[in-house]
């Protein structure tokens, strides 16, 4: 008998999913999906508010990657006041690294939390342990010592969000054209030095080292699964450098395939030229793809494991995530690594990066100076902005148009869940076929494999979900005679 | 998006391997907490980890079954506190919050979108048909000349007409607003409930932001 | 439009505090009031077109753009849908071809609900332009609305005689009277106003005053206040001027008795407004008539015009050198304007919101002078007692409810109408008097005052220390819903809350919803209890009687008539709330989809 | 006149016909308040400062002070009425605090906290208000409007003394009003003052976003209630 399997809610990750895999009567999966099961509509209800609340409002889209959506949002407004990166009359160094510091705080806690508190566990008793033993209450009864030192790595990390915006979780820091405060020297020695509990930045890079450590012991007793789960080909995206390094805050948006060759390459003010997103019935989440590549074969992966691929190297002021980078490129010799676990090592160097940057970062005397924001000059407004960053699970994109009376008339997000959909389907369909294709009897272990494909991506749900929508604004050029030469719907 | 046919199976109904009896024991003896995330940002959630420390000395006492932090799907046996966090949007938050209410002596909304419907409700003032109109048919990135197409399908659930704040769709026994409320401040409402004592969030720890 | 609005200007001497009526001249000139005339008119004042837009928005009768060539208002009260209204208000949306709220597409008839318009006892009726009309059935609206087609004028078609607007025969061919039941202080005909007034000019004015103090005559508004003591205060309160004011404004749903009084005995209310302005001091006196009542202002001004000329008004009344004249101001449509204080700043042109007390009217009213407000029945009392004497007052009534009072009376009985009792009969003997079948409750004192039940309070008197009464006296038989009579007077009351305060504005749009969850079947015990604490609070807090009174419909109701509630109220059925509308909220979806994605793509 | 009262059983003097709000103020009694502003005419718009004066509920705003008046500020079933007041405004409006740019200077907010509402006991309402934009220097964001009538009555053009700020319609349907040719000549320090005036976040200066870091702002710093009895004067 044909057979519906359902995983409903998936669990250790953010946001509301579920997933149904269809089994013939010969036990063959005939089909596999993922479903977000929530829409909420950040896009619309933007609309008609003041262009200098929307960063705080469309922070709201996430509760553990806020700093993203605020900065991408802060960054389009730059863009609309006149004062964007590349405008020419840029936002002062101050303002840029104290972002800066936030942004890799949360790249620090968002990956912590989901490193340890959803991957580790799995990594330690198994993916097909008892469910109420394969999370973090199952390491507390196992290795309360290593819960402590997770604890204070995701405090440490929150604490420097604090520090920047006020808040642990939807802060302020950010406003059109720079920041409100900067990190006073007392701020500065107690993220670095550690007290009251606080770890030192030494401390926290020590626990970074050991939990990339994790993983690798794992994937020296595991291999062959490790590898072989699910191993799905993808493109890969990231913001890089004039180098072609990864840069978290800025930069060009890239494209790899599996030879690392650059299959696209662009400034993301274009996003629009380069993507489309198909919707589906079955879910409430878009599935984006590159134009010129079609469906199929233009979608993308974003997160920790397509920027390990993108990136060519790292900065050597941050050696143990440069060397811990460097075995990674070397594993799968040159090419760009398709396998789904290996997000989980991805991520785990990507702690150390965060650390190693925030380190450096620091003890840079730009932050304690007072000149916060570069005021627009008489007629620099623009009224339209992008913003991108890369958030800790992928490149995330703003997009907003504001009327001159300052309320927005447009708002469009890409989100990094989102451009992965694709992908994450696929995992799912792959591991699916690996676990449960053929199998009369399938058991609650099994299932979870394939969540354990999802929960690679570390999707935020919630954040693939704020769509709504957007209004449809044609844009009209118009050569010097008046006559109409181009149009197109943005 | 409930509607279990005879040939359907959820994961957390198979075989799965059980916990060890000792451990387990030691669990049932504590008091039994479930959570949910409901339609929110999942950040209060995430502001209960940051009670930091507090997490150990709140697990001695506390077991947590169903949450976004265990692969509990459904919440196994009676627990005493339901924490809700996110408001009602769709079908199946009202469901969860109906098994929610059914299976936990006290429930409690935890922050802005579970207490009013916090930022998802800001949806309330433009109707359903125009949200989906616009997020997947009228979108600047839309495919052109594709199929016309909006999300209904028998594995999803349906969009509620309006966002709605918990207490209006079940009875809700506490409130914990903020957006979100600091982990200290959701440490301090578990820790007087499960050591007995009367809900009292002061005025300096209560915040709508 | 320039000039007209210059003459309309300098007709007020360019004052502010009279833009009432500079808006309604400018509205019967235009049809409505448009931009262009209150620019002009903001010019003219030094006022922000804004700030004359809040006096023109606060008032249902100002019309801020073109409305058709006839406004149409059906009245829509309990009483009237009680009485036909929804058949009325089928043929007259059949008629005009459009729905209510609208103007039809020949832009001749626009169609608009309004609130009791003081006919109850001949309902239903509506207002179309300056005229009524009543006892509608849906054949007589097709013949209006088809000599209004015609092109004939509401005037010509309700007085069809042509009878002069100044003459009761006017005012008689549009209304009846319906007095039913007279008794010993209202309606008498043929009294020597002149010699009354001489009387009392032969006295020093504290002796009238102590003339009304000792008659214990109470206000009739409905709070009660003692009359001579108000007159006292207000005398010996300080101020360059001292005014004197009727409270015409009678929008107390169910109530009409001021309108029969100043229809039948015009003249007894006028004298005792000259009365009180020789008491305290007063040279100006003002009636502020209801917008609804606007079919008597002609006919009131002749009777001012009259008196004028016998020397009862004007300067040097009856040769002495008492000066007193009166004016009467035009209300624009608003029940809170009952309420003095509100009364008094729509006298000043402004929007009637009540003010903060204290100070007391008494103190500073109209125009920051001390100002003595009093109802078109006590006025009318006041003529009498000075001219039969405070003992013969007293020998009516009880001892703390003296005198008589009307009643206006409708609902389920064979004699609606106007009915004269002495103060202290018992409920019971009214409900035989006006040949009431099966009583089960009655609406005392308007939705403002209090549902009793027949079968429980029938023998409790009517006067201020039992049943107090403000001449509204509605009756229900037992085959009425009282709940949905509830939801009527509840959205009377959010309509009518002038919204400056929160307990009235925000709280009655509560108290509605519970009553809208009541009447569908969703409510349970705890939506009662939710009511009792938010009544009792909009009770204590609001900030005027509009306010505090509102949830008295429910209340009372609750309180005499509790297996009506207890009946309705479900219980819950699983975790759900019964409030929860679960339909509703899954319905958006499907209904979404099945627009937005045509069948043959699908 | 030198006049005694009682205030939550605690004899005081006071100046006979001084506010009772002030009274009560200066002998540390904390009432709050969102239309009142210390020194100006008395509004009595929110009610939110009832407390029971010799047996009946008055705003005290509104009440003179009289020899022997006894007045209950904290007793449970006026304490209530007040909390229940603060929530009816919550739910009349949209007040979505988290997005906010008053949020840490916002009178509403911070007397939300000192009446300790969690949650309102009314249902929420989700009103469609439409803002107005269209002045230079102020947006009028009506979701957040409490008609406290502080800006109708307080912030008059400086040259003709005619309101800039105006109510339309009336109970539920009113909605404030700007004059935007009036608004558009207001000097930057009025802008600043209509702003600051504005217990809520419904007249905000148009650019001015998040000036302040959370943790600094007003409120953050000191509660209504410390502010209120130091005599601040909102």
């Amino acid at each position: 008998m044909s057979r519906k399997l359902v995983i409903d809610p998936v669990t250790k990750v953010e946001g509301h999913g579920k997933v149904t895999v269809h089994l013939d009567d010969n036990n063959r999966v005939v089909d596999a999906k993922l479903h977000v099961v929530e829409f909420r509509g950040f896009e619309k209800f933007v609309q008609g508010h003041p262009f200098w609340e929307a960063p705080m409002l469309l922070q709201r889209i996430c509760g553990i990657c806020f700093v993203s959506h605020h900065l991408c949002g802060a960054k389009a407004l730059d863009d609309m006041v006149g004062v964007g990166l590349g405008s020419g009359i840029e936002i002062l160094p101050t303002a840029e690294k104290v972002r800066r510091l936030g942004h890799y705080a949360q790249q620090l806690q968002s990956h912590s939390t989901a490193y340890f508190y959803c991957v580790v566990p799995e990594m330690l008793f198994g993916m097909d342990a008892p469910p109420e033993q394969r999370n973090i209450l199952g390491l507390v009864e196992a290795d309360p010592e290593l819960v402590k030192r997770v604890v204070a790595l995701r405090k440490w990390g929150q604490e420097v969000i604090k520090t920047v915006f006020g808040k642990r979780m939807h802060g302020i820091n950010s406003v059109p054209g720079g920041v409100n405060k900067n990190i006073s020297t007392t701020e500065r020695d107690r993220l670095l030095n550690g007290e009251d509990g606080l770890l030192s930045i030494d401390k926290v890079i020590k626990y970074a080292q050991d939990g990339l450590n994790i993983f690798h012991e794992f994937h020296e007793k595991n291999r062959k699964e490790v590898d072989s789960f699910a191993e799905v080909p993808a493109l890969n995206m990231s913001l890089v450098d004039d180098d072609g390094n990864v840069d978290y805050y800025h930069g060009k948006m890239r494209i790899i395939d599996k030879d690392k060759t650059i299959v696209a390459e662009m400034d993301y003010h274009d996003y629009l030229d380069h993507f489309s997103e198909a919707t589906e019935e079955w879910s409430y989440m878009k599935f984006p793809f590159l134009k010129d590549l079609g469906r199929e074969a233009g979608s993308v992966r974003v997160g920790p494991l397509a920027r390990v691929n993108v990136t060519k190297a790292y900065s050597a002021s941050t050696p143990l995530a440069k060397a811990a980078l460097e075995r990674f490129h070397d594993y799968t010799k040159g090419k760009a690594n398709d396998m789904t676990l290996h997000t989980n090592w991805a991520r785990a160097i990507e702690i150390l990066h965060s650390a190693e940057l925030i380190k450096e970062l620091l003890k840079d005397p730009d932050l304690q100076k007072d000149q916060l924001v570069m005021s627009p000059p008489e007629g620099a407004w623009t009224g339209e902005g992008v913003g991108v960053v890369e958030a800790p699970r992928g490149t995330l994109l703003h997009h907003y148009r504001a009327c001159e009376e300052g309320n927005i008339t447009f708002a469009n997000l890409v989100v990094a869940t989102t451009q992965n959909n694709t992908v994450m389907n696929r995992t799912v369909r792959s591991v699916a076929e690996d676990y449960l294709g053929g199998k009369a009897e399938i058991t609650e272990g099994m299932m979870n494999a394939i969540e354990v494909g999802i929960r690679a991506y570390d999707p935020c749900l919630s954040c693939a979900t704020h769509a709504m929508g957007q209004m449809p604004l044609v844009v009209s050029v118009f050569d010097s005679e008046g006559v109409l030469v181009d149009e197109r719907v943005r | 998006m409930s509607t279990t046919t005879k040939n359907e199976v959820a994961s957390h109904e198979l075989k799965a391997t059980p916990m060890d009896p000792s451990v387990q024991a030691a669990r049932d003896e504590k008091i039994q907490v479930a959570m949910i995330g409901l339609c929110g940002c999942w950040g209060c959630t995430l502001s209960f980890l940051d009670m930091d420390e507090n997490l150990l000395v709140l697990l001695e006492k506390v077991n947590i079954t169903r949450s976004s932090l265990t692969d509990i799907k459904r919440i196994p046996h009676r627990c005493a506190i339901g924490f809700v966090e996110g408001g009602v949007a769709n079908e199946e938050n009202i469901e969860t919050l109906e098994h929610f209410r059914e299976n936990c002596d006290v429930l409690i909304s935890v922050g802005a979108c579970a207490v009013w419907g916090g930022v998802p409700a800001m949806r309330n003032d433009v109707s359903l048909e125009d949200c989906l109109k616009e997020a997947y048919i009228a979108s600047p990135t839309a495919v052109p000349q594709a199929k016309l197409t909006i999300p209904y399908h028998e594995d999803i659930p349906r969009i509620t007409t309006k966002v709605y704040p918990c207490h209006e769709v079940v009875k809700m026994d506490y409130f914990i607003p903020g957006c979100p409320p600091d982990g200290a401040t959701i440490f301090k409402v578990l820790d007087d409930l499960v050591n007995g004592r009367e809900f009292d969030l002061p005025a300096s720890m209560n915040r709508y932001d | 439009m320039h000039q007209q609005i210059q003459s309309i200007l300098s007709l007020y001497h360019c004052d502010k505090t009279r833009l009432i009526d500079m808006l309604w001249d400018v509205q019967k000139l235009h049809g409505y009031i448009g931009d262009e005339a209150v620019g002009l008119l903001s010019d003219g004042l030094n006022m922000s077109p804004l700030d004359i837009r809040e006096t023109i928005s606060f008032y249902h009768f100002f019309i801020t753009r073109p409305s058709g060539r006839h406004q149409v208002y059906l009245c829509d009260s309990v009483i009237a849908r009680m009485n036909g209204y929804e058949d009325v208000r089928a043929a007259l949306e059949q008629e005009v071809g459009c729905a209510f709220g609208e103007v039809n597409d020949t832009n001749i008839f626009g169609l608009f609900d309004t609130n009791c318009i003081g006919l109850s006892d001949q309902e239903p009726a509506m207002m179309v332009d300056d005229v009524v009309f009543t006892n509608l059935t849906a054949a007589k609206v097709k013949d209006i609305i088809g000599q209004l087609k015609q092109g004939k004028t509401a005037g010509e078609v309700a007085n069809s005689a042509g009878k002069d607007r100044r003459d009761v025969a006017y005012v008689n061919s549009l209304v009846s009277d319906n007095i039913r039941e007279r008794g010993e202080v209202f309606f008498k005909p043929g009294l020597d106003y002149k010699a009354i007034l001489r009387g009392c000019l032969n006295k020093i004015p504290s002796e009238i005053i102590e003339i009304v103090s000792s008659s214990n005559l109470r206000g009739r508004g409905g709070a009660g206040f003692p009359t001579g003591l108000k007159w006292r205060l207000c005398g010996e309160a300080e101020g360059t001027e001292k005014y004197i004011i009727c409270n015409a404004d009678e929008g107390e749903p169910g109530t009409f008795k001021d309108r029969v009084l100043l229809t039948r005995s015009p003249k007894d209310v006028l004298l005792g407004m000259v009365i009180a302005a020789y008491a305290i001091g007063s040279r100006v006196g003002i009636i502020y008539l209801r917008t609804e009542y606007r079919y008597l202002k002609d006919y009131l001004e002749q009777q001012l015009q009259e008196f004028r000329e016998d020397g009862l008004l004007g300067n040097k009344i009856l040769d002495t050198e008492f000066d007193f004249d009166i004016r009467i101001q035009m209300g624009a449509g608003a029940y809170i304007c009952g309420d003095e204080t509100a009364l008094i700043e729509s006298c000043e042109g402004k929007r009637g919101t009540p003010r903060v007390k204290p100070p007391y009217p008494i103190q500073k009213g109209y125009l920051g002078q001390p100002t003595c407000v009093n109802n078109v029945e006590t006025f009318a009392s006041v003529c009498r007692i000075l001219e039969k004497g405070s003992d013969w007052f007293k020998g009516m009534g009880t001892d703390e409810s003296t005198g008589t009072r009307l009643l206006s009376v409708s609902g389920d009985c064979e004699r609606p109408g106007i009915f004269e009792i002495e103060w202290g009969v018992t409920l019971n003997h009214v409900l035989e008097m006006v040949g009431a079948k099966d009583p089960m409750a009655v609406q005392i004192s308007g939705p403002s005052g209090e549902c009793v039940s027949v079968a429980k309070d029938g023998e409790r008197q009517i006067c201020y220390s039992d049943l107090s009464c403000n001449g509204s006296f509605m009756i229900f038989d037992k085959s009425r819903n009282l709940v949905d009579m509830i939801k009527s007077f509840m959205t009377f009351f959010v309509h009518e809350s002038c919204g400056i305060c929160v307990p009235c504005r925000a709280g009655g749009v509560d108290l509605l919803h519970k009553v809208e969850l009541l009447l569908a079947g969703r409510a349970c015990q705890k939506d009662l209890d939710d009511i009792v604490s938010w009544g009792a609070l909009m009770r204590a807090t609001s900030r005027c009687g509009l306010g505090t009174t509102a949830p008295r419909p429910l209340l009372t109701t609750m309180e005499k008539f509790p297996e009506l509630y207890q009946q309705i109220i479900v219980q819950s059925k699983g975790p759900l709330l019964p409030s929860f509308d679960l339909e509703e909220a899954l319905q958006g979806h499907e209904k979404a989809y099945k627009t937005l994605v045509p069948e043959e793509v699908k | 006149m030198s006049v005694r009262i009682t205030i939550d059983g605690k004899v005081v003097e006071a100046q006979e016909g001084e506010a009772l709000i002030d009274v009560a103020a200066d002998n540390g009694v904390y009432i709050p308040s969102l239309c009142y502003v210390r020194g100006k005419p008395c509004l009595g718009t929110c009610r939110v400062c009832s407390v029971r004066v010799n047996d009946s509920v008055m705003a005290s705003c509104t009440v003179p002070v009289t020899d022997g008046m006894e007045v209950k500020v904290n007793e449970p079933e006026v304490t209530d009425m007040r909390k229940a007041l603060v929530e009816l405004l919550f739910v009349e409006g949209n007040h979505n605090c988290p997005s906010c740019e008053k949020s840490g200077r916002c009178e509403l907010q911070a007397v939300g906290y000192e009446v300790d509402m969690m949650v309102s006991r009314f249902p929420y309402r989700f009103p469609v208000r439409k803002r107005d934009h269209v002045s230079k220097h102020i947006f009028l964001e009506r979701d957040r409007c409490i008609f406290c009538q502080r800006c109708v009555e307080f912030i008059r053009d400086k040259e003709s003394g005619q309101k800039i700020f105006s109510i339309d319609d009336r109970g539920t349907k009113a909605s404030i009003e700007i004059d935007v040719e009036l608004a558009d000549k207001m000097p930057p320090e009025q802008v600043r003052e209509a702003s600051d005036l504005c217990p809520v976040g419904c007249i905000i200066e148009k650019g001015r976003g998040y000036d302040e870091p959370i943790g600094q702002r007003k409120f953050e710093i000191q509660s209504v209630r410390e502010r209120a009895l130091m005599g601040d004067e909102k």
